[in-house]
């Protein structure tokens, strides 16, 4: 559909959202990414029926740590989508980049930024 | 098994506030199983701790191994290597191996977790008490469930007459030990067993008589 | 195989998966069917296209199915086992192999023509692709509209455009004669025409549309991009009417049947509809019985009222009016079942057309001689499920009846299963494995990696810098060659990665084109021809993630799809060849339970060669139907049990087990160790559970307490033991749902209102003079049953609604049995003193369900019913492989259905059974022994079975194993990795990401 | 709902009443009713007044209530339209169940004048009980008035013309009470110059045993019109505006004619192939009012005549509206099925004409073409019931609206 999105998205490819681990997200934000968001399948339409559950646990897992570290657990976010909608990803890539920009660089690195980037991490549901 | 939770990483954190290096060590026994512990807790504590001290300006080095138990002399000495530059260790095993790496290494070592009790899982993620360790056992006078850790007032006659519906005064979401222990002995057919009146508990054996050793002549080596 | 529908497709992949070559006819320019059609499909609202895009590219690329687009049979000679089929191929004006689905020549097209996929609510070029995720991924020139093919000086701007020179117009039609086994149709269905019912106003009022249009407006691929819009105005509609039965149980237009999926469709569009819509929308369902008879549908119906608010209307429509002012709204009066009349007014109305056979459909039919049925269905042969009226012709899907989704399937694996027993001897004959080089050991050597960065056409390099990407490349750590190509995945350009790989000795692959989704297995194969694991390979997305999402920035285009090849470059580094461990497969089947289902699986598999252990608790075999009589197409089911339960006997492959239960199971697919109560020991590679159900003993309407009542089987059995009882009754009375959709046990038992229905015509032609009723709730006679119904009501049988609130009153009074219930048209207490009490008592699930639960750790739904791995994908199989279920033990269903599923289920044992080896497919957790400290997590967690604890320590069988990775995720000791997707991979991607080049 | 409450006991019903119902039914099939609420949702006066609801009447059939069946008044509300049942996907028709149902009743009870009407009929040859020495003298005093009108002397209305192409049945009403409106008909006929004939021993058309039920009255009453067409060597039977001679002709001939068939058109086809073919001239300017045209049930719903009639009105109408719905799915004009001969419902007819009142008002026509006889009596009683609304319109047939601009032909 080719629908644009912002280009500050880097998509690592999962097998399943349910393959997430709090380590990777954390060193995620040590490596220099300013936002994380771990995209998986709809609720229910998982095909490995609850991987994308226990993602949605580990994700609200590491918000939590994020805030008492200091980070700031809105630079986390899990969505759940299909891979039929296009349009939802390119919204998600768009307001996400729109609110990691307002909450400003990683804090981490707030005065030599690495790349500018953030990642996110795209739990790939097929 | 042991069940210990962590504590606050704020909390933790304190602790080595003043340090430039800290080994962080977990333990692959009790407290991996109980999911507080293990490896990959102890990467994601070591993490949590470098980004707060680079936000705080005072970046801390961390070096993180998980010993196979820190309860047994061995496991512990392999540790000397790991934690020869360390200005302090924060062990992620229950208070045992707290105690043995403080004992082992003159360094400053602090708990990360809070060991709860003796108990094992209901279904995952949740842990129930069972054992008080009082040190000379009574179950096989209840039909296997403990008075001791399990009425709040560890009572050897009970029930105490101010349980509910089956319910402890204290709350009515945790049973009267006595209720379960009645219910189990009418099943087995062994009421009048809880006849007899016990006498008062010999509490020495249990934790008031000083700290106890366990001593195997037979299997000792050398 | 003819018709590449769902059912096509799924038959032609459980054929090609036993050994069988496959032809694949389709009449399109695409394989697919109607399925991709579909926004979201009941009773699991998946997406459609997620269920059927994995099949779509299994179909497409496997070796042993060819795929024959525009295609039609013409003429078929031959017997079963030897069969000359003439097929006539249109040309497509495009070569198939050479297209890389790229779309630029669309884009230079200048003809728009209605898009019929998409229901002409779109537009689409001469030159076009059926639908975007379509199999074969090639375009096609649509001939009536192309300006080329008429005057060859005109246009041929798509020439020009068409980098991969894919286009020919010099293609003609071509006959291919084929030499075949078995043929399959499943051609599938026709929507019932709208505009015939002029009193619906379809094609008059733009806001009348029909069900399938309504679909495409709700398809996140539709013409409107899923926004929920009116096509006349674009407004979004506030208010929703569906109109159930147009062309369906309508015997003026010669439609009788009840076409079985428009009530569960239109509850399926009136909820997504609600979610689509921003503001509340009112959704309100027209309807006469609302027939939701499948496993799982009365909760999806329940949910649907209850829950998301859905209205539901019990009024068949006259007509539909429209507003005579700019909103062209429509109104209709209805009549409330009081008799009262309501009239509202609509934003919007969708017809819920029924199925019909198309005009094709039953040329096709006439062309193979087969039997069609009064309405142009074909006519499947009795008790067989799949049998067309021509040895060696099967048929599936909607071609021999009005079927949905779930069945579809299911008769598509039984179709499947019949012809492998047909060819029996043929297996593995036709087929070809494909011969790799020998893998060289990589193990020792440092990372040597080979990056190929492809322009696909203008693609990507119109908006990425590719020869900066492969500059930039040349300096990633471990890479020793970097290159570029115009197309990456050409046959041309595979050979030339081949000679690269070989000459710098590269034992790492990374290719910056596309979606992995479709293109990795292509590459992963390139590898092995190159002697390279294919897992050593890895794709970057600057495409799909890329190029066409970021067209506008391409500079900011270049740096990402740069970041993108240093990130799978950091990961390559880390990838270790993956040997996919393979179990053998013990060539023997167990089956359990020794019914109708039991007995048909067990026959199936012995033709296909197979040995066959029956495990039967009982001492006899025959199950529940030794108390059926008469099947509902009037067979007589003893004499037909009696000849299976002979043949059964009778046939050397299958061992018999009667007054016996299977009482422990060891092992997994391919390799399963059973002990039987009487001590034998079995082994065997695949189990089908086929235990059958049990008829509910009711608590109500004095059922126990009067020897008047008794249940649907007990009537049979009186009725034809010639209890008299009958000849003098006054009133036979029968009551509907005893059990069934209700808070305990929330499903429709499915067969009770055709047998009720079946029994009331008999109980009528014994005894004209009695007055025989029927009180329903909903009559569910689906499919060719609602001209049972309909016989029913013409000889005088008397059907009364009453309502869950309002149920029959049943009293005994001095002796007599009377019963009250209220007439749903007169509204008034009818007062009956039956002779005779018929309950259509629930069919229950097995008690041993509960048993085969933890034998074989299989799951079980709420009511008790065997839990299916997916509605769709595999309705027959357990989530774990090698476990399959057939019969009333998967949920309650006539004897017709029960055989196909028993013939399913046969077929995809088979599959398994036809393999010499179980390979594991590569992506599996592995656990280390020595930090494994048993914490039982990972057992919790999989859905699959996969972990089990050995020795104090997990072990993961790699042939259970999906490879989802979500233990790895939660193991607290980090002790389980996922092969080529592990932790630190991932993590070295970032860093990769963030490092500068060296 | 009078006997809503009443319990229906089984043992009272008789499963044998409905088989008798079928047999006299022979080939409509009504049993297989699925009680979807379709009929009664098309019947345009299920919610005006009680006890017309076609479902709930066939399901007493269904039930086999025999008495109920009989004292249910529905079977004379109902005006026999046929709207419910024209779609009715079981293909039961609620009309010819009804009139089956009246059929059984003794002659004696049949509400209304409308068995009188049938013996009257039966013994004087036409409706209106119109001696032949009446009928034949206003024959010949229209022949006189239209000899002056014409200004043709030696014009003659061709009585018993034997081979005439077109054999001319109409309504008694023509001659008892309308005589002006034959007088329209046959100008017309004058100025088309068509060979056609009226016989002066049967003329009358219509057959009120259509609405009776009783099929021995309806052949009484209408072999004898077929036979005098046959005596008279006749081409085509052409029918007046009237709904259900219309019917009773076409229907009759179908079901009950031994003889050799010939056809039957409805005058204002014939009118309209006329005008096609040039030889009546309508003088376009004519008229100027607003036009609508009512579709009589009998004549386009249940005989398929309705595109003709329009076709004719667009001819020489200048602004034509057409009323909505209208051709087969237009509203009962509420006096259907011998409902103007049963003065006993006029309140229930009344009520029913309400829904044709607002169809008419709606279209602000000023002329209604009304082409039956039945209905332009129960709109002119509309007319008087609605004065402020119906009021405002007039109703007349088609050919007295021809007549306003027909252009005669010269004398040479």
């Amino acid at each position: 559909m080719r629908l644009q999105y912002a280009t500050n998205i880097r998509i690592v490819e999962m097998t399943c959202s349910g393959n997430i681990d709090h380590r990777v997200i954390l060193n995620a934000f040590e490596e220099g990414a300013d936002g994380v968001f771990v995209a998986g399948c709809m609720e229910g339409d998982c095909h490995f029926l609850k991987g994308n559950i226990r993602a949605r646990k580990r994700v609200n897992a590491v918000k939590k740590l994020l805030d008492e570290i200091g980070i700031g657990g809105d630079r986390l976010e899990m969505y759940n989508l299909s891979s039929a909608q296009g349009g939802r990803f390119a919204e998600i890539a768009n307001d996400i980049t729109a609110k990691i920009k307002d909450l400003g660089p990683n804090p981490l690195f707030k005065n030599s930024s690495c790349c500018g980037c953030s990642c996110s991490k795209e739990g790939g549901d097929q | 098994m042991i069940i210990a939770q962590q504590k606050q990483i704020k909390e933790i954190a304190a602790m080595v506030s003043d340090c430039k290096k800290v080994a962080l060590i977990g333990c692959a026994g009790c407290v991996t199983v109980c999911l507080s512990g293990g490896e990959k807790e102890t990467e994601i504590m070591a993490a949590a701790l470098r980004i707060m001290r680079k936000l705080e300006g005072n970046p801390v080095e961390t070096i993180t191994f998980t010993a196979t138990r820190q309860c047994d002399p061995e496991y512990v000495e392999a540790l000397d290597g790991v934690v020869k530059d360390a200005d302090a260790i924060i062990s992620l095993a229950c208070g045992v191996g707290v105690q043995y790496l403080a004992e082992r290494f003159d360094k400053w070592v602090v708990p990360a977790l809070d060991t709860n009790f003796i108990g094992g899982s209901k279904v995952h993620g949740v842990w129930e008490e069972k054992c008080g360790m009082c040190g000379d056992c009574v179950l096989h006078k209840t039909g296997g469930i403990c008075p001791i850790i399990r009425c709040s007032k560890s009572i050897l006659n009970g029930p105490c007459g101010g349980s509910q519906y089956g319910k402890c005064e204290i709350s009515k979401d945790v049973d009267c030990a006595w209720q379960l222990i009645y219910d189990r002995m009418k099943s087995l057919g062994k009421l009048d067993k809880l006849m007899a009146i016990q006498p008062p508990k010999d509490w020495t054996k249990s934790r008031d008589g000083g700290p106890r050793r366990a001593v195997r002549e037979d299997v000792m080596i050398g | 195989m003819v018709g590449a529908g769902i059912a096509g497709i799924q038959a032609s992949l459980d054929l090609a998966e036993s050994g069988y070559y496959v032809y694949l006819v389709e009449s399109t320019t695409a394989i697919g069917g109607t399925m991709p059609m579909l926004d979201k499909t009941f009773p699991t609202n998946d997406c459609s296209m997620c269920i059927l895009s994995p099949k779509l590219v299994e179909c497409g690329r496997h070796l042993n199915i060819k795929i024959l687009t525009s295609s039609d049979v013409q003429e078929v000679a031959g017997e079963p086992g030897n069969f000359n089929v003439k097929i006539r191929q249109r040309p497509r004006f495009v070569d198939a192999n050479k297209c890389t689905g790229c779309g630029s020549c669309s884009e230079e097209c200048p003809i728009k023509v209605d898009d019929e996929f998409n229901q002409d609510l779109g537009k689409r070029k001469a030159i076009y692709k059926l639908y975007a995720q379509a199999y074969p991924n090639a375009y096609a020139i649509d001939k009536a509209k192309c300006l080329r093919i008429k005057n060859p000086k005109a246009c041929g701007k798509c020439l020009k455009a068409c980098q991969a020179d894919a286009i020919n117009f010099e293609m003609a039609e071509e006959t291919i004669d084929l030499n075949v086994g078995a043929i399959v149709l499943s051609p599938g269905f026709e929507k019932f025409d709208a505009s015939a019912l002029f009193y619906y106003g379809y094609g008059k009022f733009p806001n009348v549309l029909t069900s399938l249009e309504f679909e495409r407006v709700l398809s996140a691929s539709g013409p409107f991009q899923g926004h929920m819009v009116r096509p006349y105005d674009g407004k979004e509609p506030k208010k929703i009417a569906w109109i159930q039965c147009v062309g369906s149980r309508n015997t003026k237009e010669k439609h009788g049947y009840c076409s079985s999926v428009c009530c569960m469709y239109a509850i399926k569009e009136a909820v997504i509809a609600k979610e689509h819509s921003h503001e509340p929308l009112e959704t309100t369902i027209f309807f006469m019985d609302m027939r939701t008879f499948g496993k799982g549908f009365e909760k999806y119906y329940d949910r649907a009222r209850d829950e998301k608010g859905v209205r539901f209307v019990r009024s068949r429509i006259y007509e539909v009016t429209e507003k005579n002012d700019e909103s062209k709204n429509l109104i209709i009066r209805y009549s409330n079942e009081d008799g009262t009349i309501s009239t509202e007014e609509f934003d919007m109305v969708v017809l819920s057309v029924g199925l019909q056979p198309s005009k094709s459909v039953m040329e096709l039919g006439e062309k193979l001689g087969l039997d069609m049925n009064q309405y142009g269905f074909a006519d499947t042969q009795k008790l067989t499920g799949v049998n067309s009226s021509k040895p060696g012709i099967y048929v599936s899907g909607a071609f021999c009846g009005p079927k949905d989704i779930p069945e579809t399937v299911m008769q598509a694996s039984a179709a499947a299963g019949a012809s492998a027993s047909l060819l029996a001897e043929s297996r593995g004959t036709k087929v070809t494995e494909k011969e790799y080089p020998a893998e060289k050991d990589v193990s020792g050597q440092d990372p040597r990696i080979g990056v190929f960065v492809c322009h696909c056409g203008v693609n990507i390099g119109s908006v990425v810098n590719v020869p900066g990407v492969v500059e930039m490349a040349k300096g990633l750590p471990n890479v020793v060659y970097s290159g570029e190509y115009l197309y990456v995945c050409s046959q041309d350009s595979q050979n030339t990665m081949r000679q690269i790989v070989e000459e710098n000795g590269l034992n790492r692959v990374v290719v910056a084109s596309c979606s992995p989704r479709t293109h990795k297995p292509l590459f992963q194969e390139t590898m092995m021809e190159a002697g390279v694991n294919r897992y050593l390979f890895e794709m970057a997305n600057i495409r799909d993630q890329c190029s066409w999402v970021h067209q506008n920035e391409p500079d900011k285009a270049t740096e990402k799809a740069k970041d993108l090849v240093k990130m799978m470059v950091a990961k390559s580094a880390l990838l270790s060849p993956i040997h996919q461990p393979s179990v053998d497969v013990t060539k023997a089947a167990m089956i359990i339970g020794g019914g109708v289902s039991g007995m048909n699986s067990a026959l199936s598999l012995a033709d296909q060669g197979y040995k066959v252990y029956l495990v039967e608790k009982a001492d006899s075999l025959g199950g529940i139907a030794r108390r059926i009589k008469q099947g509902f197409r009037g067979e007589d089911v003893q004499e037909y049990l009696a000849e299976l339960i002979d043949k059964v006997k009778a046939n050397s492959l299958i061992e018999l087990f009667t007054g016996t239960e299977v009482q422990d199971v060891k092992g997994f697919v391919g390799n399963f160790k059973s002990t039987l109560s009487n001590g034998a020991q079995i082994q065997h590679g695949v189990v089908i559970i086929a235990i059958g159900g049990e008829e509910y003993l009711p608590t109500e309407y004095l059922y126990g307490k009067n020897n008047r009542v008794m249940t649907q089987l007990e009537m049979e059995e009186a009725m034809t033991a010639g209890d008299s009882r009958f000849d003098q009754a006054k009133n036979i009375v029968m009551i509907q749902c005893v059990g069934s959709r209700e808070p305990e046990r929330g499903y429709c038992s499915r067969v009770c209102c055709t047998k009720s229905i079946k029994l009331a015509i008999k109980a009528k032609d014994k005894n004209p003079d009695a007055n025989v009723f029927i009180l329903y709730r909903d009559i569910r006679s689906y499919g060719f049953f609602e001209d049972m119904y309909t016989e029913a009501r013409r000889k005088g049988v008397i059907f009364i609604r009453y309502s869950v609130e309002q149920k029959p009153l049943v009293e005994e009074a001095g002796g007599k049995l009377m019963i009250t219930v209220t007439d749903h048209v007169l509204g008034q207490p009818v007062v009956i003193e039956a002779d005779i009490l018929g309950l259509a008592a629930a069919k229950l699930a097995s008690r041993d369900n509960k048993k085969m639960n933890s034998l074989f750790k299989v799951p079980l739904n709420e009511d008790g019913f065997f839990l299916e791995a997916h509605m769709k994908l595999r309705p027959v199989d357990f989530a774990s492989e090698g476990i399959f279920m057939a019969g009333l033990a998967h949920g309650p269903k006539n004897l017709e259905e029960n055989i196909s599923q028993a013939k399913a289920a046969a077929g995809r044992a088979g599959v398994i059974l036809s393999k010499s080896k179980l390979e594991s497919h590569g992506v599996t957790a592995v656990v280390q022994p020595d930090k494994c400290a048993a914490c039982l997590t990972c057992v919790r967690l999989c859905p699959y079975g996969a972990p089990k604890v050995r020795n104090y320590a997990a072990e993961i069988e790699s042939v259970l194993c999906q490879g989802c990775g979500s233990c790895a995720g939660e193991c607290p000791n980090k002790a389980i990795t996922l092969q080529g997707y592990n932790d630190r991979m991932y993590m070295s991607m970032v860093n990769g990401l963030c490092k500068e080049v060296l | 709902m009078e006997n809503a409450v009443e319990t229906i006991q089984a043992s009272k019903l008789n499963p044998k009443f409905r088989e008798r119902v079928a047999g006299l039914l022979k080939n409509y099939d009504f049993a297989q009713c699925l009680t979807c609420g379709m009929c009664t949702a098309g019947c345009p006066y299920s919610d005006i007044h009680e006890n017309n609801d076609p479902r709930k009447f066939l399901r007493k059939i269904n039930l086999g209530m025999e008495e109920e069946v009989f004292a249910d008044p529905y079977i004379w509300y109902c005006t026999m339209c046929e709207r419910c049942t024209i779609e009715c996907p079981m293909g039961i028709n609620m009309a010819v169940v009804t009139r089956t149902m009246r059929g059984q009743f003794d002659k004696d009870k049949i509400p209304g004048y409308m068995q009188t009407i049938a013996r009257e009929h039966i013994e004087s040859g036409n409706q209106m009980n119109v001696g032949q020495v009446d009928y034949e003298e206003t024959l010949e005093w229209i022949q006189d008035e239209m000899r002056e009108e014409l200004e043709d002397p030696e014009f003659t209305i061709p009585l018993n013309k034997k081979g005439a192409k077109y054999f001319y049945g109409f309504n008694a009403r023509d001659i008892k009470i309308y005589a002006n409106e034959l007088q329209t008909t046959l100008k017309i006929f004058y100025a088309a110059g068509i060979d056609y004939t009226i016989s002066t021993k049967r003329w009358d058309a219509t057959n009120i045993s259509l609405f009776t039920g009783h099929n021995d009255d309806f052949n009484a009453i209408s072999q004898p019109i077929w036979e005098e067409f046959i005596k008279l060597g006749c081409e085509q039977f052409i029918v007046t505006e009237c709904g259900h001679a219309f019917r009773s002709m076409k229907w009759g001939q179908r079901m009950f004619w031994k003889g050799e068939m010939f056809p039957i058109r409805h005058i204002l086809e014939l009118l309209n192939e006329l005008v096609k073919e040039g030889k009546l001239k309508l003088d376009p300017e004519a008229i100027t009012e607003l036009v609508t045209y009512h579709d009589p049930c009998n004549t386009a719903r249940k005989e398929g005549v309705w595109e003709a009639p329009r076709e004719l009105a667009k001819s020489f109408i200048k602004n034509f509206v057409d009323m909505n719905p209208n051709g087969k799915m237009n509203y009962c004009c509420g006096a259907g099925g011998g409902g103007m001969a049963m003065p006993e419902f006029n309140e229930k007819r009344k009520a029913k004409g309400k829904r044709k009142v607002d169809q008419v008002v709606e279209t602000g026509a000023e002329i209604v073409i009304v082409p039956c006889h039945n209905c332009i009596d129960q709109f002119n009683d509309l007319n008087k019931w609605y004065p402020d609304t119906k009021g405002k319109s007039k109703n007349m047939h088609m050919c007295t609206l021809m007549e306003r601009a027909l252009i005669l032909p010269e004398k040479e």
